[in-house]
């Protein structure tokens, strides 16, 4: 059994259809990766995954559960944990502050405050800081712990590299392997490939809210990428 | 060419982060200007900064040589500077038809009467004529984004801005909607038209801008901008072949 | 020297409005919503007292808790039956039922208690004084009421601060479908914060109705003045708001002790001045 | 395009309804001849209630402005009347429109201090100015202060006389608020209150200037409110500032609104029937009409938005008073039915609070 699976979702906003019929397995411990440009339906693939967009629940099985109908908070519970795309820190809170919210769902596990501090040192030295006085970076940084402060089994990583400069971007995913090793399974979402499968076991390539490619990165050259991204 | 239109050194931040840093965005009288760029790279910000929705903290907006920086959005539609909204926004309580006469009577500053024959093109123009009197709540997404289209070519604009007019549509639609730009821009209309959907794109613009963290990454002709290693950095990252 | 008497007065008496505008603006914050029952569920709250004062005829004093629990429940009860499905329809729709909700606990009380003035009585501890100055005379209730307000205003603070769901508040004002990725359920948060402004806001009713008479019709002028206080103070700041109840209550006494019965309006016109000049108010807090 | 336009007004519902209603109107007309001083009285209040529920949907439903603040006018046009009858010496039954005049110059300042603030800050903002026009009543001992006024030169007329007029007059401030807001509705300045109401930045963006709509609603709903204050107090006779500036009296336009149906014409009116309907069935019941009616409007504005008429509008599309347009080439008019396959509706997450930024957001707490 997959840890997740997607069954011929289609959904979108209102009269919008952003995703047609999507089909998607996995696994336990996996790393996924889901590229595409932008409007390829990639973050609303997340959204419906956790439950801000919501569909029938049959389509959306999680840990051979239906969750397609469950608020986002409850997801929570059952473990995924979606770090969102524009990052969405609580601004007025501290560093320390927003951790302690994202441990809100009091799920056990590895990830304790010192673990994500551990994780991201850069972190450490900001606790007493209220949010919105952060950098970019730091700021993404602290979205990502506070994903993980819920001991997910399931991560959802919306667009890191998003709007941040290569440099900072690096730093980010030096947390990467730290993340995948403590067993969590990892679905991310990104525009800048080369991030994308540096660490994905698989790949699925998205255009306009279809999947137009899918297989390890090994499997796949840049020139079939090239052309799913633009439909070219 | 005379310019029409243009925004320069635009900046403006939200909670810190420049979302629009140190842009300038010019277009010519009967030119059509493509914008790419990822998600949040300031695009959409850009084209409200033109339009007035947002007021840059640094840097100006011109309109046929005028300072239009502070003007509000109402005025500057008057000037002849029209938009489409990403995601349509119909009146939904109104007609199409009673949609149009919105911007025929306020965006041309004229009575009722007299707006009629304008409406009637407009909805002609955007291939809405049949559906003139359907209540807009009714209308499915390509309808929906053609009566944006319709709305905004009823002010008579001289500029045109189309933010992700083709977004979320069939091959089809996609088709039909960019016969119809094409012949708006025959008609002399100025257009800037952002758009993800690059193969849309490249069928009408002549020139194509690439934006990333607010600024301006790449300028040009579209196939040379695409192809661009910049452009295909911001895209692919590290891979770029 | 009298006018340092009418300060300290108009001093004690803001803490008394701050008290009633920190649940206004709680709830604001948490889930922007501007209720316009509140200053209702403060008269509710005296007569409520007034209710136990009667079958048990002990000092009001010793009513508020139950008064506070009775409160809570029915504000949880409100926000989860009603007021939840009122914010989904939309924002104007939410404040047309907190509207309904108003007139209909008015109407209530005046067919459950007519409309005669009503007051509890707290016993001798409503005329004790401490004499200063032959003209500054402080009385010990209104001095028990602002060392309270500014407890509960503490209390509130830490709260908020400190604890798992006070940190569950913050984090939902500042972003509510970020909260809820976070695994706070927000109608029981909705409801909860709700609770909580009713509870603070049945201390402040039950205080208010020591200290002056009470009707049924009451309420409209309690939302008043503690809105009053929360825009001077500027929205989002606890302590904007003790400042902001303050000034309105200084501006009240001053202005009654000019002209008898000008006070409220000086009050008003003070806040409709300061509207004018500055409407994000004194201690708007600026996250950017 | 050379093809002849034309637009039409009229519906087949309105063709059979204006008529109807015009021998209403006339028949309404008559009852000060024949009808019982009672069913005068209360012909009165319905009507009067009509006006005020009209003036409150124009700003609210139209203009999006949430006023709880509107007994302001109610009170001044009473207080105008008393003016103007007492101590100017006019005949009482000319200062109905003179309260008009009067309640539409108190609503700029009220507007410019009050349109600084937004939604529900909106409300109790107009509220805390309805609160000072109460208290400055009062406490200036020339209108009479606490205790109120008598509008005594209505009474040199013959109780018969003063209540025909009175009746009359109340016919037409309701006949009239409908007939304003129906014509609004149908002019150039409609189309963009229509707009406004379905969508603020999309008005915008296709040249609306907001504030200026917004104004103009604001100060034709005082017009029409404090010549309907003026209207209910010259048949009460007797003001005074509690009873005047009360609250009550927006509880009532906003209760028939909501009940009927915000943003339409014909909602209020409904909705008037409604609520005077309740007021006579529980009249022996003190004022249990008003908490069924608070109950009533709390739960259709949660769950059923667009009111009675909103759900009676859904089976029967008929309108009444045709303020829609439809475009028709020479005789041909196009159709007006919805395409039959419908798309697919998503749940509606708005889309914009979903990408990017948030805009900072004031929080409750201490400034940690």
């Amino acid at each position: 059994m997959s840890l997740l699976e997607l069954n011929d979702v289609s959904t979108g906003y209102g009269h919008f259809q952003a995703l047609f019929n999507i089909n998607l397995r996995i696994e336990e411990g996996e790393t996924h990766a889901v590229i595409g440009a932008n409007g390829a339906g990639k973050s609303t693939l997340l959204r419906t995954i956790c439950g801000l967009l919501r569909t029938e629940a049959e389509k959306v099985r999680f840990d051979g559960r239906p969750v397609g109908q469950l608020p986002p908070n409850k997801r929570v519970g059952l473990g995924i944990s979606y770090v969102p795309e524009g990052r969405w820190v609580f601004p007025s809170l501290t560093v320390a502050e927003n951790l302690m919210v994202g441990a809100h769902s009091r799920r056990t596990g590895m990830w304790t405050m010192d673990k994500v501090y551990e994780l991201f040192p850069l972190l450490s030295r900001l606790r007493q800081r209220q949010a919105f006085s952060l950098s970019g970076g730091e700021q993404q940084a602290l979205a990502i712990g506070r994903g993980l402060m819920s001991n997910p089994r399931l991560l959802l990583l919306d667009e890191v590299s998003l709007g941040l400069a290569p440099v900072v971007v690096e730093k980010i995913y030096e947390a990467m392997p730290a993340i995948i090793k403590s067993g969590t399974t990892v679905l991310l979402v990104e525009q800048d490939v080369g991030q994308a499968i540096r660490f994905a076991d698989r790949i699925t390539c998205m255009l306009e809210g279809r999947q137009v490619l899918e297989g390890s990165p090994k499997e796949i050259s840049n020139e079939e990428i090239f052309a799913a991204y633009f439909g070219v | 060419m005379t310019v029409i239109l243009q925004g320069e050194h635009l900046t403006k931040s939200y909670g810190g982060v420049r979302v629009v840093d140190d842009l300038s965005v010019s277009l010519d009288e009967g030119e059509a200007l493509g914008v790419v760029g990822p998600n949040g790279a300031g695009k959409t910000t850009m084209l409200n900064l033109l339009t007035g929705t947002v007021t840059p903290d640094e840097g100006r907006v011109t309109f046929s040589g005028a300072d239009i920086s502070r003007r509000p959005p109402e005025q500057r539609c008057h000037a002849g500077i029209g938009r489409t909204f990403q995601i349509p926004r119909p009146f939904e309580g109104m007609t199409v038809f009673e949609n149009v006469l919105v911007g025929a009577t306020y965006g041309r500053n004229q009575p009722e009467k007299a707006s009629y024959e304008l409406c009637a093109r407009a909805l002609h123009r955007a291939d809405l004529l049949p559906r003139a009197n359907v209540l807009a709540e009714s209308l499915g997404l390509l309808e929906r984004k053609r009566l944006e289209l319709a709305r905004t070519l009823a002010t008579e604009p001289k500029v045109l801005l189309l933010d992700e007019i083709a977004g979320g549509l069939t091959e089809h639609e996609v088709h039909s909607l960019v016969d119809t730009i094409k012949q708006l821009r025959a008609e002399g209309i100025s257009i800037i038209w952002i758009e993800h959907i690059v193969r849309a794109l490249l069928a009408v613009v002549d020139r194509l801008m690439a934006i990333d963290f607010g600024r301006l990454i790449a300028e040009g002709d579209p196939t040379e901008v695409i192809n661009s290693p910049q452009v295909r950095d911001v895209y692919m990252g590290s891979m770029a072949p | 020297m009298i006018w340092v008497n009418d300060i300290i007065q108009g001093i004690l008496l803001g803490g008394l409005y701050a008290l009633f505008a920190a649940g206004l603006s709680l709830v604001f914050g948490v889930m922007r919503l501007v209720n316009l029952a509140h200053g209702d569920f403060g008269v509710m709250a005296a007569y409520i007292s007034l209710a136990i004062v009667g079958s048990l005829h002990v000092n009001p004093f010793y009513t508020i808790l139950m008064v506070m629990v009775v409160m809570a429940i029915f504000g949880y009860a409100v926000q989860r039956g009603l007021l939840n499905f009122a914010m989904d329809a939309g924002p104007l729709q939410a404040i047309l039922a907190t509207f309904g909700i108003a007139i209909i606990i008015q109407n209530v009380l005046l067919e459950r208690f007519t409309a005669n003035s009503k007051g509890l009585d707290a016993g001798a501890i409503e005329t004790a004084v401490i004499k200063l100055s032959n003209q500054v005379v402080i009385g010990w209730f209104p001095l028990v009421t602002a060392i309270v307000s500014v407890i509960v205003l503490l209390g509130l603070q830490f709260f908020l601060g400190r604890t798992r769901m006070g940190r569950a508040f913050r984090a939902t004002a500042d972003n509510q479908r970020a909260a809820q990725l976070m695994g706070i359920d927000n109608r029981h948060l909705y409801g909860m914060a709700m609770a909580f402004a009713l509870t603070i806001v049945a201390i402040g009713g039950v205080f208010i109705g020591i200290r002056t008479t009470f009707n049924p019709s009451a309420g409209p002028m309690r939302l008043i003045f503690a809105y009053e206080a929360v825009i001077i103070g500027g929205l989002g700041s606890l302590w904007g708001t003790l400042v902001g109840g303050i000034i309105l209550g200084v501006a009240q006494v001053l202005g009654d002790h000019a002209q008898q019965g000008w006070g409220i309006l000086v009050g008003h016109l003070v806040f409709l001045a300061l509207l004018a000049f500055r409407p994000q108010g004194l201690f708007a807090k600026q996250v950017q | 395009m050379a093809t002849p336009l034309k637009v039409e007004r009229y519906t087949r519902a309105s063709r059979i309804a204006l008529p109807v209603v015009a021998a209403v109107i006339i028949a309404a007309a008559t009852i000060p001849a024949w009808g019982s001083s009672s069913v005068i009285k209360q012909g009165v209040t319905f009507l009067t209630l009509v006006a005020l529920g009209q003036m409150w949907n124009l700003l609210a439903g139209y203009g999006g402005l949430v006023s709880v603040g509107q007994q302001a006018f109610v009170g001044i046009g009473a207080y105008t009347l008393w003016v103007f009858s007492e101590k100017v010496g006019i005949n009482p039954f000319f200062c109905v429109p003179i309260a008009g005049i009067v309640a539409a110059l108190f609503a700029f300042p009220t507007a410019g201090l009050a349109f600084r603030l937004r939604g529900g800050y909106f409300a109790v903002g107009t509220w805390v100015i309805a609160e000072v026009y109460r208290l400055l009543v009062t406490l200036i001992s020339w209108l009479g202060g606490g205790s109120g006024v008598s509008i005594n030169s209505a009474r040199g007329f013959s109780p018969t006389t003063r209540q025909a007029f009175v009746f009359w007059w109340a016919l037409a401030v309701a006949v009239g608020s409908i007939a304003l807001v129906y014509l609004i509705l149908r002019s150039r300045r409609g189309v963009a209150l229509t707009a406004i109401r379905d969508d603020e930045v999309g008005a915008r963006s296709l040249g609306v200037n907001l504030t200026r709509s917004k104004l103009w609603v604001f100060v034709i709903a005082a017009f029409g409110t404090g010549a309907t204050g003026a209207v209910i107090y010259l048949n009460l006779l007797r003001v005074g500032p509690e009873a005047g500036f009360s609250l009550q009296w927006s509880a009532l336009m906003i209760f028939a609104v909501v009940i009927g149906g915000l943003g339409t014409i014909e909602g209020p009116i409904l909705g008037a029937i409604i609520f005077f309907g309740l007021q006579q069935l529980l009249a022996d019941y003190g004022t249990w009409y008003l908490i069924v009616l608070g109950a009533i409007a709390a739960l259709v504005v949660v769950f059923a938005k667009k009111g009675l008429w909103g759900a009676i509008y859904r089976r029967w599309p008929a309108d009444l008073l045709p303020v829609r347009r439809r475009l028709c080439l020479e005789t041909v008019c196009f159709p007006e039915e919805a395409p039959p396959a419908q798309p697919p509706q998503y749940p509606i997450v708005q889309a914009d609070n979903l990408s990017g930024e948030q805009p900072p957001a004031p929080s409750p707490g201490p400034g940690a």
